[in-house]
Parts: C-alpha cells; structure tokens; sequence
C-alpha cells in the first residue's frame, strides 16, 4: 500500500461518486457539473498511473470542451433552476437498470481480477514513447481518425445551420400547399433557428443564403 | 478636429496604431488632474456655488418663491407699522422678514430668483463645501443664507465704453429743464471717468473659506450697514 | 511524480483560500437580506419572466468547432516529441500534415459556406 | 529538507505569488491607464502615489454584505468564483521564473497551463447559469463562445513553439529558446498575444461583459467578497498569460547575468507584457461578437496553422 496507491484510490471513490451524483441527481446543469468533477478525477487517475499526457489531454478536451459544449446545450434549450421532475424513471426502469450495471460490473470484474496480481511497480509512461508509438505503429488509425473528427465537423455543422438552410423552404412549401396566406412570416420565423434576444444581433432574414 | 475625422486612407492598421501612439504620448505628458481637497479648485470667477441672502434689501415680495421651479424657497413674514415720522404724518407699513430658507437638497441652481429679486437680495456664491450627512440639513436658513453673503465676489467690471448703470445715470442726468448741450456729455463723461469699476484681481478668483477675505465693495458696503449675522444655532431646526 | 504533489497541494492551498476568505467574509460583512435585495437584477425594474432566454444557437457552433479542433490539436503536442528523431522525424511530417490538411478542408468548407460568419 | 515541508513551502510560495502579483499588475494598470487618460489614478490609500488602494478595496470587499439572488441556484452560484480563480492559481504553479525556480515542473507542463486554463471557462459558465438572470446568462454565453474560439489558436501556437523546442515543458522551451526566434516565431507570438487578450476577456474583447450592454455579463449578480474573486482571478489571468508569454516568445530567464538575475528577466519581461495588456485596454474600442469569431477562426486560426507549418518544416530540414 504506497501513496500511489492511496492516492489513485480517492480519485477512483471521487470519480465513482460523482458518477453516481451525476445520473441521479435530478437538476440537469448539476448532473453535467458533477460530469466534470468525474471527468476531473479520471484525470487524476491517469496521472497517478504515470499517463501524464492522457490525464492532461483528458482535462483540455473533456473537462475543457466537452463539458463545455454539453452545458451549452443545456442553456440553450431550457435548463431550469432547481429540480426538474421531467428527470423521472419508472421503479420497473431502475430495477432493469439495477440488473444491467450488475451485469456489466460482474463482465468487467471477471475480466479484470484474474489479472490483478501483486502491485507491481509503475513505470510512468513517458510521453514520447506514446508520440513514437502514435506517429509509428498506430499511424493508420491516427490518420483515419482525422477522417472521423472531418465527418464529425461536416455533420455538425450541417446539423446547427440546418434550420438556416433548409427550413425556410420546407415551412414555405408546406405553408402554399396549404395556401395559407400568413405562410410567409411562419416561414420567416422558422428559418430562424431561435428569436432573437436583448443585445444581440438581428437575424439574417430567411432565405438570403439560399 | 479635421485631422481626426479624416478618414483613413490606409485601412485598419494605422488607426490602431494611431490609437496606441495617443495613448503612449499622453502618458508621458504631465496629467491634468486637480487634487481638489488639497488644491483648492480654480473656479470662473461667477461660478454658481451657494445662493446667499442679503437680508436687508428682501421685501419679502415672493417674487423669488413664486418664480422657483422647485419651489424650493420657503418665505414667512409678517407686517409692521412704522409709526409717523412727524407728529401728523401718516402711518407706514412694512414687511417684515420672519423666514427666508432655500432647500439645496432641492435647488437645481438654475439662478432664476437671483434674476428675478428685483432688490438684488438674492446673489450667487462660489462656495460650494456644504455637504450634509443629512439631507435635511440641506434646508439652510436666513441667518446661513446671510453668513455667505460675504464671499460674494464683486460683480464683473462693465465693459468699456457701456452705457452708465442706471444708478450713476440717474445722479448724474442734468436737472430737467436744462440745456442738453455739451456740458450734458462732459459731465456723463466725467462721472464715467470717476465711476466705481471693480477690479478683480486674479487671487479672488478662487475665494476660500475664509469670510471677507476680499469681498465685493458693494457687499462690504451693505455688510457694514445691516447687523452682524446670528450665528447658525439661531436656525430653527 | 513530484511536481504533480506540488500542484495537488495547490489546488488545496487555492481551495483553502476561498474558504478562509469566506469565513472572514462571514465575520466581518454584515447580513441583512431583504425580499427587494434578493429580486433578480434587471436594471431596476422588476424582473420579467424568468432568468432564462432564448439565445442564438450561433455559439453553438463554434463550441462544436472547438471540440473537434481540440480533439485535432493534442495530437500535436505528441508529435512535437518526435519531429526531430531522426527515424520518424520526416515521416510524421508528412502524417501531421495529411492530418490537419483533411481537417483543413473541413474548415475551408464550412468558411466557403458561410457558415463561419455570425450573421 | 522532508518532502511534506518541501511540498508546503512550494505550495505557499505560489500562494504569495498569487496574492501579491495580481496586486502589482492592478495598480500598475491604475497608473498606467490613468495616466494615458491625463488623469492621476488613485493618489491617498497608503500615503505615496495610492499604492496600497486594491489592498484597501480588498478591505472594503471582504465587508460588503454577500447577496445571494432568491432565484439563483445557490450552491453553484457560490461556488463559482473559487471555479473561476483556482485554475490560475495552479497554472501559476508550472510556470517557472527561472530554471530552477520553479514550483512545480512537470514534464509537461505548456499543455499542463492550457488544459488548467481551459477549466476557467466553467466558472464563467456556472456563475452566469447559476445566477438566474438575462444578462448573466447572454455574458456567460458569449464568454464561453469566446473562450473555446481563442482557446483553439492559442493552443496551436503553443504547439508551434512546442515543436521548436521539441520540449513539452515550459522549463524546457525557455531553456531553447534563442534571439532567432523573436523573428521566427513571430506569428505565433502575435496569435498567442491576441489569443491570451481574449481568453481573459480584456478590452478590446471585452464582449462578455460588455457593460453598456449585458450590465456585467455573468458577474452582474454578484457582490462583495465573491466579485471581487472573479476580479482577482482576472488579474492573475494577466499575470499567468504574461508570465506564459515571456517564458514562451521573450526567452524567460535569458539575458544578462542569467545564472543570478534569471527570475527577475522573467519578471521583468512578463511586467512589460502585462503592460502591453494594459495599454491595449486603453487604446482600443471593443470587437463586436460577429468581429470576434471572425477574427478567431478567418484570421488567427490560419496564421497559426501557417505558423505551425513553417515551424514543422523548418524543424525538419534543419535537423
């Protein structure tokens, strides 16, 4: 039992509890709060495991960026303050969900224990034996990768400019078909992907890009 | 200024540049920043500080009251019989003061009883340090009015060559009835030569706390005649 | 492992400090909360609504580019390691520079779009 | 010396750091800013020139009364500003003075000061959630925008010194830095530059809390001890992004007598850029938010791209 050891079992407690706060608790900025607090002490796993360039790279994207995206979409849709009673299951829900986690700690710890023996001494993983490893053996699944994160950056965007793009013509064809004459400003107003707030810019009018 | 409102030919960059170069200059010149509790403030000679009263030339007319736009002014008195001067004569009235305060928590300083007292009662003082921790306090009454009445400064010198104050003209008009030749000229002219022009040196400028450090001939004139202010206890509050 | 100590013990230092200042602060400041005190600030008039309004989903956008960037730009922290051995130092060149060039287009295909401008 | 004491020291060092240089920097912008505005700046608290003025407004906040809004989500409202400051006190933590006057030198510790600053944004984000109010929530949006934009070039232009270096560490980048590399790593320096003026939300990119607009942005709801954190934490964010920069593009310890006067060339050179900071708040208007985005991406995530193309080639053929 060294330091390490103690060390990387409070993260790991820290990392679980704050897991298991962040899919209970019922206010949904919390639980992405409590997302970082997990994502945080992973990190500090990794560290005390010798992976210092993974524990920092799980800080700058995850904790940095991730969570900053999901709490951006959680203020941009209707995030309220206090509980929100929408974040329900059914007691039938959470048995399954009892029986699944069971299953699945059971899968991994059957999988895991027969390996654990005596503590053995870690050698930290020096950073530049993860680069040679990355740029040498791991070469194709790295340039894949950048494949994955373009699909990633196309997607995305198309996704958050779609209502810009393409709404306006699907609600005005929809609005003539039906011959309604207050179609045009619908169709205005559902080009735009949200109202506009106090102090920001106006809107492009719908259409302009098309 | 043109030069700065020029547009500018070369785009972005030599604008914030330009911006940076302001800056940078400014900092190495000396700033104009006044300490004012140490410094006293280099005020215009009629700057509009405190109204003060002149007792003595109110008839309490209400002209100031009524002209208020805050109706910041309260005035009370009441009438006095003066007694005939000669045995038969007949008997006069007069005001009497009992009241006059000015409300500076109200008070916009707008000047317009000053300008409308038709007996000159009212007038502008620099002195500006009355700050109260109570806003009630505001409420300063004749015997404080009449205390700033010898920080009045002097009134402006007239310009040259401007027609007489009606004062000195009506004194000085010949007798009617009199030839309205030369001698009418020559003796305006004397007394043009002879009139009272208040000087103001570049010192009183500024006048400190001090009462009558240089106060105005007329004022000074006035205070002389009129009884010695009550001190301030005399406020009813 | 050392330097890492060091920074744990930051952190708690950092966390100490907030939670001294917060007891000095619960001392000395005074406490007297009142119903208008505690209303939501909107410049003086009484708040409307709730404390929640629809924003642009333009910011979005760019937390979207960010994440993927992010994603893109650690990679380059484990190459600065090996450029200059000699073995790989020529090869990841090459690697680095398909790597960013992909995601390159991307963003030159979103700038070509417009869908880099605010408006 | 044991390690537990050793650890203590280094820990409280960084601690008077963090109380005492923010302070310098404060009352250096007072000067400095009120004199480029022919004003004077504060002149009585402490006796000579005001220099003890932030001391005293430190004073006056801790005895402010601390509101807390009815509507507001409380716990993460108040801990909010410890969110906001405590990353700046670690990062203060990796970056070294002098080679060996350093509290905490971890290998990799230019990406250790990226990813703890990144962690900031949260406190922005929390306080202007927790608050409950419009403006709040309008500043932490556009802060967070903000934020993750200038984040992405400021990243690729570590990296692109990173890769000069062929270190990770920042002890180890100052250590091979040479005069060349003011011409050479230029464009990365000016991205670096404008990227940390922004990552700390400092005029001319001072749209999140743009107060003719959004009043505060997220710290409206604020008051006493707890703004005043969010205030410090924007002063030490100077401190560590000058800090960063002097150790990065200036060379750090380099210059005469570098074996004694190392941390105070670091010192130095980091004070001139904080001015530099400074300067730019006062001499310049603020972006607007369409200018802003298209700043970062159009302009200084292209010139870091070009910057970190050069670097690698250059790297590579003169290796």
């Amino acid at each position: 039992m060294t330091a390490l050891d103690v060390a990387f079992a409070a993260a790991g407690v820290v990392a679980s509890a704050s897991g298991l706060l962040a899919v209970t608790t019922r206010h949904v900025v919390h639980a992405a709060l409590w997302l970082v607090v997990c994502l945080g002490s992973v990190a500090g796993c990794y560290l005390v495991l010798g992976a210092e360039f993974v524990a920092l790279v799980q800080l700058l994207v995850y904790v940095g960026a991730v969570v900053v995206l999901v709490l951006f979409a959680l203020m941009l849709t209707r995030a309220p303050i206090g509980p929100n009673p929408d974040i329900s299951t059914s007691p039938l829900h959470r048995v399954l969900a009892a029986f699944l986690a069971a299953g699945v700690t059971t899968l991994v710890a059957a999988a895991l224990l027969p390996l654990a023996g005596p503590a053995r001494r870690r050698a930290g993983t020096a950073t530049g034996d993860l680069a040679s490893a990355l740029f040498g053996t791991w070469v194709w699944p790295f340039e894949i990768l950048s494949v994955l994160l373009l699909l990633a950056l196309v997607a995305a965007l198309a996704v958050s400019r779609m209502a810009d793009r393409q709404g306006p013509d699907a609600a005005q064809t929809l609005a003539e078909s039906a011959g309604d004459p207050v179609g045009k400003p619908l169709a205005e107003m559902a080009g735009r992907p949200t109202a506009q707030s106090a102090g920001e810019l106006p809107a492009q009018p719908a259409g302009e890009r098309a | 200024m043109t030069q700065a409102s020029r547009p500018s030919s070369r785009g972005a960059v030599p604008g914030i540049l330009k911006g940076l170069a302001t800056t940078a200059k400014t900092l190495v010149r000396p700033t104009h920043t006044a300490e004012y509790p140490d410094v006293p403030p280099h005020l215009p000679p009629r700057s509009r500080g405190v109204i003060a009263l002149l007792e003595e030339n109110c008839t309490s007319c209400m002209l100031c009251a009524r002209e208020c736009p805050d109706w910041c002014i309260y005035i009370d008195s009441h009438k006095e019989t003066i007694p005939a001067a000669a045995p038969g004569g007949r008997e006069r009235q007069r005001n009497v003061l009992d009241r006059f305060a000015i409300d500076f928590s109200l008070c916009m300083y707008c000047g317009i009883c000053i300008e409308v007292c038709p007996f000159d009662a009212l007038h502008w003082s620099p002195e500006f340090e009355y700050s109260e921790l109570d806003i009630r306090d505001l409420l300063h009454e004749k015997g404080r009015l009449g205390q700033w009445m010898p920080t009045v400064p002097p009134p402006p010198a007239l310009d040259e060559r401007s027609a007489d104050p009606a004062e000195i003209a009506a004194t000085t008009r010949p007798a009617r009835g009199a030839s309205k030749l030369v001698t009418g000229e020559r003796a305006t002219a004397g007394a043009r030569a002879e009139r009272a022009r208040p000087t103001r040196s570049v010192g009183d400028d500024s006048p400190s706390g001090a009462a009558g450090a240089t106060p105005g001939e007329a004022a000074a004139a006035e205070a002389q005649a009129r009884p010695t202010p009550p001190p301030e206890g005399e406020d009813q509050k | 492992m050392p330097p890492y100590v060091v920074i744990a013990a930051v952190v708690l230092v950092g966390l100490l400090l907030f939670v001294a200042a917060m007891g000095a602060r619960r001392l000395l400041a005074p406490r007297a909360p009142t119903r208008a005190k505690l209303t939501t600030y909107e410049s003086g008039v009484d708040p409307v609504g709730s404390g929640w309004a629809q924003t642009q989903i333009r910011y979005f956008v760019y937390a979207f580019l960010y994440v993927i960037f992010a994603v893109d730009a650690v990679y380059l922290f484990p190459w600065a390691l090996v450029l200059r051995t000699s073995g790989l130092g020529r090869a990841s060149l090459v690697e680095m520079a398909l790597f960013i060039g992909v995601l390159v287009v991307g963003l030159v295909h979103a700038a070509r779009r417009g869908l880099l401008r605010w408006l | 010396m044991s390690q537990p004491i050793e650890v203590t020291l280094r820990a409280l060092a960084v601690l008077v750091a963090f109380l005492v240089l923010p302070l310098l920097v404060g009352q250096t912008e007072h000067k400095v800013m009120a004199h480029m505005q022919g004003r004077l700046g504060p002149m009585y608290a402490g006796g000579f020139h005001g220099w003890a003025q932030l001391v005293a407004d430190g004073v006056k906040f801790v005895q402010k009364e601390d509101i807390t809004p009815a509507a507001a989500d409380r716990w993460v409202f108040r801990v909010a500003p410890a969110v906001a400051l405590v990353p700046y006190l670690v990062a203060l933590a990796a970056i070294p003075l002098s080679p060996h006057l350093v509290a905490a030198a971890a290998p990799g510790s230019a990406v250790f000061v990226l990813a703890v600053t990144a962690v900031g944004i949260l406190g922005t984000l929390m306080a202007g959630w927790a608050s409950a109010n419009k403006y709040s929530l309008l500043g932490a949006m556009r802060a967070a925008a903000q934020l993750l934009s200038y984040e992405l070039p400021m990243v690729l232009a570590v990296a692109s010194v990173c890769l000069a270096a062929g270190s990770l560490s920042l002890t180890g980048i100052a250590g091979a830095w040479s005069p060349w590399w003011l011409l050479w790593q230029l464009p990365g320096a000016v991205v670096f530059l404008v990227s940390a003026v922004a990552e700390l939300q400092r005029p001319p990119f001072d749209m999140p809390v743009a107060d003719s607009e959004i009043v505060f942005g997220a710290y409206t709801e604020y008051t006493g001890l707890r703004f005043a954190f969010f205030l410090l934490s924007e002063y030490a964010g100077i401190v560590v992004m000058s800090l960063l920069f002097a150790v990065l593009y200036l060379g750090g310890w380099h210059g005469a007598f570098s074996d004694v006067l190392g941390w105070l060339w670091t010192l130095l050179k980091g004070f001139a850029v904080a001015v530099l900071v400074i300067w730019l708040r006062v001499a310049w208007p603020r972006l607007r938010e369409d200018q802003l985005q298209r700043l970062a991406w159009l302009v200084l995530v292209p010139l870091a791209l070009g910057q970190l193309a050069l670097t690698g080639l250059w790297v590579v053929t003169t290796a």
